[in-house]
């Protein structure tokens, strides 16, 4: 049971760090803002949200798990402001609608 | 091995960037950078305590100060430009520097075999104090007087703030620019996260005294959330001749000085506590210290009344 | 396994380090919170992968921190963007 | 060399580039940035010895630990302070930066090259 935990936990750490790399990429070498944005919500996102995920397959406890979790939601809170806020700062009619 | 190289050359890099950022914003930037990766480097270093400090004082409240005060400061920048000093005088610097950070190095290697440490003492006493934390232990207990004096060095520096106020200003509201028509996402976002970071706070205040944690780190949380809803505009800023602002300011250092006193007849000494109450006594301090110091340094982020109370 | 996760949280940060030379070549601020952010999630994941690595449990509160305080720094960082913009308008 | 000298070296390094910033920088903001690098510098060093001083199943020695918790408030403490002094200076002269005396008093738009 503990080598089909293990296996789950690499599989899942290595698509997180995957979507790290591409939206990093992403943030590299798309031409406009609003693109790269889109980039660095899918690292924001799914890379962090698969490595906590292949992380809760380790965890002993219902707390830290529970924690875990919790610092997935509150990265995807942080990404979805910044994402809406700079998004709506780069639009060319201005900051303010 | 590998991974403790990285990181130290990705932290000289990151603090590289924020010395020759041309723009003072992009150099505020790589600060913030620079104290997420220095709190990375705590956790390599068996600090959890001290990760946890500088993740929430070092890089997040410093990183929104400093943020703060540059987007003020951003119209001055173009000026300047051509007072750098002469090269001269920056080739004399950088051989200074040099030095400093050669002799550092010189101690460093130098440093005594085996290391000097306290950790067998410090365990020694932790049953006494009932603490499972020993770095809680040496705030609360061994060391206490450096705590006491630090939340006066707090107050002290709320007090140089609030004496920069321009004279007819005295008793208004802090800071003009946290206005109430604000984005409503960030309305949103602080009423989502202001609760959830409350009780993170508390969380992290209680188990400081078992697991790394403990005041600072949960009164700076608690700052953090009180100037997220000044900044969406939710609460407004308190003026500063409010009483129970006063009253909250002063009400940690008050009972922590005053549980001192009576460590003289308790247990016959300056914040001697008694051994079985130990800590009990260190809880009646630490909450209305954390309270305190949420305060102040939220105050402190604020900085000095700048605008009348009604608008 | 330990070893493993030391590794990927390796990766991660190595990658997001990249993702900095945004902040170096801008050329908005837009990109440069985009890439502080894009770090803030990096140092948070490689922060929980530590935690494992290491059996330091505490490094998950730590990451836990990170991320409300990420979320405040980030508004932080809009309202001040917005303000100097305001300003020089 | 183990991990924990690795970051002593690293820290002598953070001290030497934040004075030198310290020094060089005539924006009185980019001063106390610099500053506050200076001292993660000097906390990182007092991080190493705290880690040298690892016994009895604790990672490193609790004291110096403590010690620069301590620090770090008070950094953040006087970095708040020296925000303020330098947004009232700002407000009062509608400067933020040390010049040298033989400049005028009127900021001129002509001094980008």
């Amino acid at each position: 049971m503990n080598l089909v935990f293990d296996v789950l936990t690499v599989l899942a750490v290595c698509a997180g760090a995957f979507f790290f790399l591409a939206g990093t990429i992403g943030l590299l070498r798309f031409p406009d803002a609003l693109s790269r944005l889109h980039a660095l919500t899918k690292a924001d996102n799914l890379g962090l949200g698969l490595i906590v995920l292949g992380l809760l397959f380790q965890a002993e406890e219902l707390f830290v798990a529970l924690k875990l979790i919790g610092v997935w939601l509150l990265g995807l809170l942080a990404a979805a402001t910044v994402t809406q806020l700079i998004a709506r700062a780069i639009q060319p009619a201005g900051l303010r609608d | 091995m590998a991974f403790d190289a990285g990181l130290a050359v990705l932290v000289l890099g990151v603090a590289s960037w924020t010395i020759a950022a041309r723009d003072t914003f992009a150099a505020v930037v790589g600060f913030v950078a620079y104290g997420l990766l220095l709190a990375l480097i705590w956790v390599r270093l068996a600090a959890p305590d001290v990760a946890l400090t500088e993740a929430a004082i070092g890089s997040g409240l410093t990183g929104g100060l400093l943020l703060g005060a540059s987007a003020r400061l951003r119209r001055t920048e173009s000026l300047a430009v051509g007072e750098k000093p002469a090269a001269a005088l920056r080739a004399a610097t950088i051989g200074l520097c040099i030095l400093v950070s050669a002799g550092l190095a010189a101690i460093i290697l130098l440093l005594p075999e085996p290391a000097p440490t306290l950790a067998a003492l410090a365990a020694a006493n932790l049953v006494a104090t009932g603490l499972g934390n020993p770095v809680t232990a040496v705030l609360m207990a061994y060391r206490a007087i450096d705590t006491l004096l630090e939340v006066v060095v707090l107050l002290l520096s709320l007090l140089g703030v609030w004496s920069l106020t321009p004279d007819h200003l005295w008793g208004s509201l802090p800071s003009p620019h946290y206005r109430a028509d604000s984005y409503e996402t960030v309305t949103f976002v602080t009423q989502l996260l202001a609760p959830i970071g409350i009780l993170v706070g508390i969380h992290i205040f209680w188990i400081g005294s078992v697991a790394p944690g403990g005041e600072f780190q949960g009164a700076t949380i608690l700052a953090a959330m009180w100037i997220l809803t000044m900044l969406s505009g939710l609460v407004d800023a308190p003026a500063v001749n409010r009483r129970w602002l006063r009253l909250l300011l002063i009400i940690g250092p008050v009972v922590f000085a005053a549980i001192g006193l009576a460590g003289f007849a308790m247990a016959g000494a300056f914040l001697a506590y008694p051994t079985n109450h130990a800590k009990l006594l260190i809880l009646i301090i630490e909450v209305p210290v954390t309270l305190s110091v949420a305060a102040m340094l939220t105050l402190l982020v604020a900085g000095p009344p700048e605008r009348s109370s009604h608008r | 396994m330990a070893d493993f996760l030391l590794a990927a949280a390796g990766f991660v940060l190595a990658t997001v380090a990249l993702g900095l030379v945004r902040i170096l070549r801008g050329p908005g601020d837009a990109d440069r919170i985009m890439a502080a952010q894009l770090l803030g999630t990096g140092g948070i994941a490689a922060l929980v992968l530590l935690a494992e690595a290491n059996g330091v449990p505490a490094a998950v509160d730590v990451a836990l921190v990170l991320a409300l305080l990420a979320a405040f720094v980030s508004v932080a960082f809009v309202e001040s963007v917005a303000r100097s913009t305001a300003d020089r308008t | 060399m183990s991990g924990a000298m690795l970051y002593g070296f690293c820290s002598t390094v953070l001290v030497g580039l934040g004075l030198y910033g310290l020094i060089v920088h005539p924006e009185l903001l980019r001063k106390i940035l610099a500053f506050n690098l200076v001292g993660g510098g000097v906390f990182l060093l007092f991080g190493v010895i705290a880690r040298r001083g690892a016994a009895i199943g604790f990672g490193g020695d609790p004291v110096p630990q403590a010690l620069v918790i301590t620090g770090l408030v008070v950094a953040f403490a006087a970095t708040a302070l020296a925000v303020a002094l330098l947004l009232r200076l700002f407000q009062e002269t509608g400067r933020a930066i040390l010049q040298s005396d033989k400049l005028t008093d009127a900021p001129s738009d002509n001094s980008q090259p």
